[in-house]
């Protein structure tokens, strides 16, 4: 946390997200920071209802209403784009930030060939002949690894396996040459063998433009092999963010150390798996003080009233009671 | 061959093949010479489990897995082939099941969300099969059976007339496991059954199934794309390849040394905690349509050690060790 | 049973949202209970020729110059009170309208839950069968119906049976409305894993479909059957507006509509205006309760998936 | 593709079949046609020989093939009220049902579409509700109640259009159109708005759903999130989502559509083809009626095929007729 907000490509300050609700407002994402250097693989994983998704949302201006930010900042590269008007946002998005969604098949228009859909991106973001564009993407389509891009490019996204799909949709993020890519589950509706391919697609393309990315995921495996850095989310909160060695093998949250204990062991057989008990509370009914508590194995009793804030441990920081002192 | 001659097979299935014509109607062949397309979602499908142990089956998208686990519980009518059961008596095959032998044969399915009945309590879903196989006739004696059920799977018994949207996935994943207990079953065909849960409570649910197991000396099919969670679970395994079982055998050997090209591939492209900013994978391929699959050996196309015999015939299943490989550089 | 589980503080809640349901809610109340009891709150009775005077006919709504109070929206013709009519003829439009439904419901959710769950060759007959249906529009194949009663039965006997004629004409002509989408509804539901479930256990088709299946296709029900009222009620006052519905005998409002109009020319409007606008508000405040019912099971219902 | 077209083909084939099955029933069943055709001091044998020359005592089977072969030389028979060959008949009616109904499609279609797309693309704005609420009063009021009602307002009131009639036509040889004269343009207004309001409004209803629906898919997001401008997004990318099954839905209503010409046609004594069925209920002229019904049949099968083709034109996925590959796993 020691360079100046400029020199990062994405930081997030105190960001809150709310849903007003018939209970109130709810808060979604509760006072979330976190920064991502250029070129740099920020992974954020969590389970389902974590609020990662939601952060990802934010940062591109994309959150469903009525959920809104209600507080905190978001810094591209210096600039502020969390309070940008529409169509200045409409700006950020694809030419300095772009997405990548979970699911291949359902990200393509169905009934857009993929040239139509690339060159209306290219065009959108930079000023360019309608031939121009279209070797743009024939350019970008053999990028991201298709065969015979030539023959495909007028080819509609039901005639391309998931696979390839998904190597559309990240030629597609990519058209405009962003500085950010926020990559929502990019692999989870593929194929095992499939996932390694676009998993090393993602990672070459991030090395070789210099784009950093934010990385989300429910994959401990998919971060391992892929971020630099990780940050683990629970109920809204990060609750410990690092390097990915220090964090993956030597957890030190109860919850990272319970997640990544849970995770099925490829190596060893167990008797038993180690397991956290519960679930994740729903949105609304997150405990006072650390919401983790209820769950936790090692809980205080301060941990039931004050809310622990991120600290620095070593390489990396956690939000935790345990040996704060 | 058996997967154990010690222990007497539960379940033998021999042959199973299951096909989908997708044919266009017989007029528009005439009329413009399409070819018919039949899709084999299972063929020519062998294996067999001893009672009290796990078969994991696993394999990519479209492998036929589920359509094996369709067809053993009998969901499905096999194109050929046969699925035999032995509950301790006579042989009964699975399409003349007596209602004993149905009730003894269940299943846990993947989505937690879509297997139970929104429109009934739990208490009702799960006294169903009570009712059905007359296992219990009073009314006191069903909400007794109920509620034990439900401190079996590690649920509140008070929590019995509530419906299934007031619980998590995992929670129902158990009411789930209850249901199926409650016809006192011995073979479970668990078809992913954590897939769609967290991974924290995918451990709690493994956990349950793994002490049924044991108290209940109970068999399973147990059905993953997950690698690892087939490790943990299953004594033995098979991998499955377009419809195809390409490898079977005892789990530690096959996790061990993967003796077909495409379990080595699997094995190898497995992301891995501990593998921290290593991608191992090949360049390109991906799972072929099952419709058109390639000929001979069906993973040719993608596979480094490809010979040209595996371009015209199908490799059979050979005797390797303690396993069965259909691979032509396994035949020697 | 329905109800229940979709708790009713949740549809209870949503319904106190809205101010324009209750408003609906509260209008059709009003409707349904002056239909209801006509006999008893009517000022007169429209059907006792004896009462009637041909010294009041056409007189205008009591607030307008030779208006009488006794006759709070007018008189008829034959001297008529237009209000009494109204009420007797709401009476009617909603039998018709309550039978049709129920007919087309019968009708719809037997052949839909067939069709969805037997697949196959049944399914493709039934819906075959449903696309010729839907060649014939609703109102046509009504009039159909009713023009084949009309030259089939003496006419003393189709006056005697009108009711019920027009009934079996819109029953028959609207029950694609419910079985398409209960087909679909079906045919969803059977490929989820609590149906498999159910197949485990050997329980029959039969008892699949009544025990399993239909409950869930309910909701989507009752929403059709609410909208499916407010066509009902509009096909008959049409059928009766161009005088092949309800007989003048057994007016309904539809014909009241039509036997006023004649009357527009002469600026005695009140005789068509009023029992229109009451088919309006009652088709209105049916829409606005379907409408509401949809949006307010809708949400819950893919919650619960 | 092909398949699809052929199939398509058949099934319309198949509705054709059905509706002049059951137009032959009226024809023999319903009302004994001897009996319309003659007095009732007839004699036995007068019947009888009239039997025999319409062909009544042949099978059915066979009765029913004449009757197909006659129609397909276009012969429909004659009107039992006035004695005229039918297919007269509904040639000097046509023209003025098809342009009512044409006209009416227009409206509807353009108006609705518009007024879907704007409530669908701003939900909350003022219009958007006025649109909705209009559309809801607009499904609630019966037809005739809106003519009746415009016919008070601008023709008795205001004295703008005229209350019934079509106005001067001019004749293209068996065609007459309102359309190239003044007071045709005037007179086809009331009917053509009473007609279209319906259809509008089940069009903007039903745009307004799909388009909402279509705004919540990946795509739509993913474009969205590529920054692509609002009027591209929403007027080509989820315009054409939208339309595939709203075309569907169109092209059903079309032809109903015609049905509800009866109405109108009633209310604005318009002469047209279901001016003419009404008489022919009122009258039991079973000739005129089930050569009406086949008549719709027809045009209801007829739309059906355009939207198919349209289907074809816009939805990529028919024309390549890998629909369903998606088999289990």
């Amino acid at each position: 946390m020691t360079a100046s907000p400029a020199g990062h490509a994405l930081s997030v300050r105190n960001l809150s997200v709310e849903f007003p609700s018939g209970r109130g407002r709810l808060l979604a994402i509760d006072d979330v920071s976190f920064d991502v250097a250029p070129g740099e693989i920020l992974g954020l994983v969590g389970e389902s209802g974590a609020g990662k998704s939601l952060t990802g949302s934010a940062i591109i201006g994309l959150i469903e209403p009525p959920g809104r930010i209600a507080s905190g900042e978001i810094l591209l590269a210096g600039r502020r784009i969390d309070n940008l008007d529409d169509t200045q946002m409409r700006h950020v998005r694809g030419r300095e930030i772009g997405m990548i969604f979970q699911d291949p098949r359902t990200s393509l228009n169905p009934l857009f060939t993929v040239s139509r859909q690339l060159t209306d991106t290219i065009r959108e973001h930079r000023p360019m002949s309608a031939t121009a564009a279209r070797q743009e993407a024939l350019r970008l389509l053999e990028m991201v690894g298709i065969p015979a891009a030539a023959q495909r490019l007028d080819s509609y996204p039901h005639e391309f396996s998931g696979g390839m799909c998904q190597r559309v949709v990240i030629a597609l993020a990519l058209a405009a040459g962003p500085r950010l890519i926020i990559a929502d589950e990019p692999t989870t509706a593929l194929d095992v063998s499939t996932q390694a391919q676009i998993m090393k697609v993602m990672k070459d393309l991030c090395k070789s433009s210099g784009s950093a990315m934010m990385l989300i995921t429910h994959s401990m495996g998919v971060i391992a092999a892929l971020a630099d850095r990780v940050a683990v989310m629970y109920a809204g909160r990060i609750v410990e963010i690092g390097p990915v060695a220090d964090v993956i093998l030597h957890p030190r949250h109860p919850y990272s150390k319970g997640l990544i204990a849970s995770i099925p062991s490829l190596e060893q057989k167990m008797a038993r798996f180690s397991q956290i008990d519960g679930a994740m509370p729903r949105l609304g009914r997150w405990p006072g003080g650390c919401s983790f508590h209820p769950r936790c194995p090692s809980r205080m009793d301060v941990c039931s009233t004050v809310r622990p804030e991120l600290t620095e441990k070593g390489n990396a920081m956690m939000a935790c009671w345990l040996d704060a002192s | 061959m058996t997967l154990d001659p010690a222990q007497p097979s539960l379940i033998a299935v021999k042959g199973l093949s299951k096909q989908f014509d997708l044919s266009p109607p017989w007029w528009a062949r005439l009329l413009t010479g399409a070819q018919r397309r039949v899709l084999k979602a299972v063929d020519d499908v062998t294996f067999d489990i001893p009672r009290g142990k796990t078969l994991g089956l696993v394999g990519e998208s479209g492998c036929g897995k589920s359509t094996v686990a369709r067809c053993v519980t009998n969901l499905m009518v096999p194109t050929s082939g046969r699925v035999d059961f032995n509950f301790g008596g006579a042989v009964e095959p699975s399409t003349a099941l007596s209602p004993e032998g149905r009730r003894k044969v269940q299943m846990i399915f993947q989505d937690p969300y879509s297997s139970l009945n929104p429109r009934w309590p739990i208490s009702k879903t799960i006294a169903e099969p009570l009712k059905v196989f007359g296992l219990k006739t009073s009314r006191a004696e069903i909400r007794d059976e109920v509620r034990l059920l439900l401190e079996t799977v590690g649920l509140h018994a008070d929590d019995a007339h509530k419906y299934p949207h007031q619980f998590s996935g995992g929670q129902r994943q158990r009411i789930c496991i209850a249901r199926a207990l409650a016809c006192r079953s011995e073979f479970l065909v668990l078809d992913e059954p954590t897939s769609a849960l967290d991974v924290s409570v995918q451990a709690q649910i493994l956990n349950v199934m793994l002490e049924l197991q044991a108290r209940l000396h109970l068999t399973f099919l147990f059905i993953s794309h997950d690698l690892s969670v087939i490790f943990q679970m299953s004594d033995y395994v098979g991998v499955m390849y377009l419809g195809r079982l390409v490898e079977i055998g005892p789990t530690a050997e096959v996790f061990r040394r993967p003796r077909h090209p495409y379990t080595q591939l699997l094995l190898q492209t497995v992301p891995r905690t501990n593998l921290v900013g290593q991608i191992r994978a090949p360049l390109s391929g991906e799972v072929p349509s099952p419709i058109k699959p390639p000929g001979g050996c069906s993973f040719h196309p993608r596979c480094p050690h490809v010979m040209d015999v595996c371009r015209s015939v199908a490799p059979k299943q050979t005797q390797s060790g303690a396993e069965l490989v259909a691979c032509h550089l396994a035949a020697g | 049973m329905l109800l229940r589980s979709m708790s009713e503080s949740h549809l209870w809640h949503s319904l106190r949202q809205s101010v324009t349901t209750m408003a609906a809610l509260l209008a059709l109340t009003v409707l349904v209970v002056g239909a209801v009891f006509s006999p008893w709150l009517a000022p007169t009775n429209p059907f006792d020729v004896a009462s009637l005077d041909l010294l009041n006919a056409s007189m205008p709504p009591s607030w307008l110059p030779g208006g009488d109070f006794k006759f709070l929206l007018g008189t008829d013709a034959q001297g008529r009170d237009m209000l009494s009519a109204i009420m007797f003829g709401m009476r009617i439009s909603l039998i018709v309208g309550l039978c049709s439904v129920a007919l087309a419901m019968a009708i719809g959710i037997t052949l839909g839950l067939t069709a969805g769950y037997a697949g196959g060759s049944v399914d493709a007959f039934i819906m075959r069968f449903a696309d010729v249906q839907l060649a014939f529009p609703s109102i046509l194949l009504a009039l159909l119906i009713s023009g084949i009663a009309r030259s089939t039965l003496s006419s003393q006997t189709y006056q005697a049976s009108a009711l019920w004629v027009v009934v079996l004409a819109i029953g028959l002509s609207t029950w694609v409305l419910f079985a398409r989408p209960v087909r679909a509804a079906c045919m969803v539901e059977k490929t989820k894993d609590y149906v498999h479930a159910a197949r485990l256990l050997g329980l029959g088709r039969v008892t699949i479909l009544l025990r399993h299946i239909l409950p869930n296709v309910l909701g989507s029900v009752l929403v059709i059957a609410t909208l499916g009222l407010g066509v009902s009620v509009l096909i008959e006052a049409s059928l009766s507006f161009l005088g092949v519905g309800m007989p003048p005998t057994q007016p309904s409002l539809g014909t009241l509509v039509s036997s006023g109009r004649d009357y527009i020319a002469a600026g005695e409007w009140w005789m068509t205006l009023f029992p229109a606008l009451t088919v309006a508000v009652l088709v209105l405040s049916v829409n606005l309760l379907g409408d509401w019912l949809r949006d307010a099971l809708n949400p819950r219902l893919r919650l619960a998936r | 593709m092909l398949t699809f077209l052929i199939k398509r083909l058949a099934q319309a084939g198949l509705v054709l079949m059905s509706v002049s099955f059951c137009s032959f029933l009226l024809f023999n069943f319903v009302g004994d046609p001897v009996q319309q055709m003659m007095s009732a001091t007839a004699s036995t044998e007068d019947r009888e020989a009239l039997r025999e020359q319409l062909g009544l005592n042949a099978s059915t089977p066979v009765q029913f093939v004449r009757f197909v072969g006659n129609i397909a030389h276009g012969n429909f028979g004659n009107s039992y009220r006035l004695g005229r060959p039918v297919e007269r008949l509904i040639a000097e009616r046509l023209p003025a049902t098809l342009e009512l109904v044409a006209v009416a499609a227009v409206f509807a279609l353009v108006l609705g579409i518009a007024m879907g797309l704007q409530s669908g693309l701003a939900p909350t704005s003022l219009l958007a509700r006025i649109t909705q609420w209009g559309s809801l009063i607009g499904v609630s009021l019966p037809t005739f109640f809106i003519g009746i009602g415009l016919i008070t307002v601008f023709s008795v009131w205001l004295g703008w259009f005229p209350a019934f009639g079509r106005g001067d036509v001019i004749q293209f040889r068996w065609w007459s159109t309102g359309l190239l004269t003044a007071s045709g343009l005037q007179s086809i207004v009331l009917p053509a708005i009473t007609l279209s309001l319906f259809l509008m409004t089940l069009v903007m209803r039903l745009v307004r759903g799909e388009l909402l629906e279509v705004m919540r898919t990946d795509y739509i997001k993913f474009a969205r999130a590529r920054g692509l401008s609002k009027r591209l997004i929403y007027l080509v990318y989820a315009f054409r989502n939208t339309l595939v099954p709203v075309i569907t839905v169109i092209g059903l209503q079309i032809g109903s559509l015609v049905a509800f010409s009866i109405i109108t046609e009633t209310v604005f004594n318009w002469p047209g083809l279901g001016l003419m069925f009404v008489d022919a209920i009122q009258f039991a002229d079973i000739p005129v009626m089930a050569t009406y019904l086949m008549l719709v049949a027809l045009v209801f099968v007829v739309i059906n095929l355009v939207v198919d083709v349209l289907y074809l034109a816009i939805d990529p996925r028919l024309r390549t007729g890998s629909g369903g590959s998606g088999a289990a796993t």
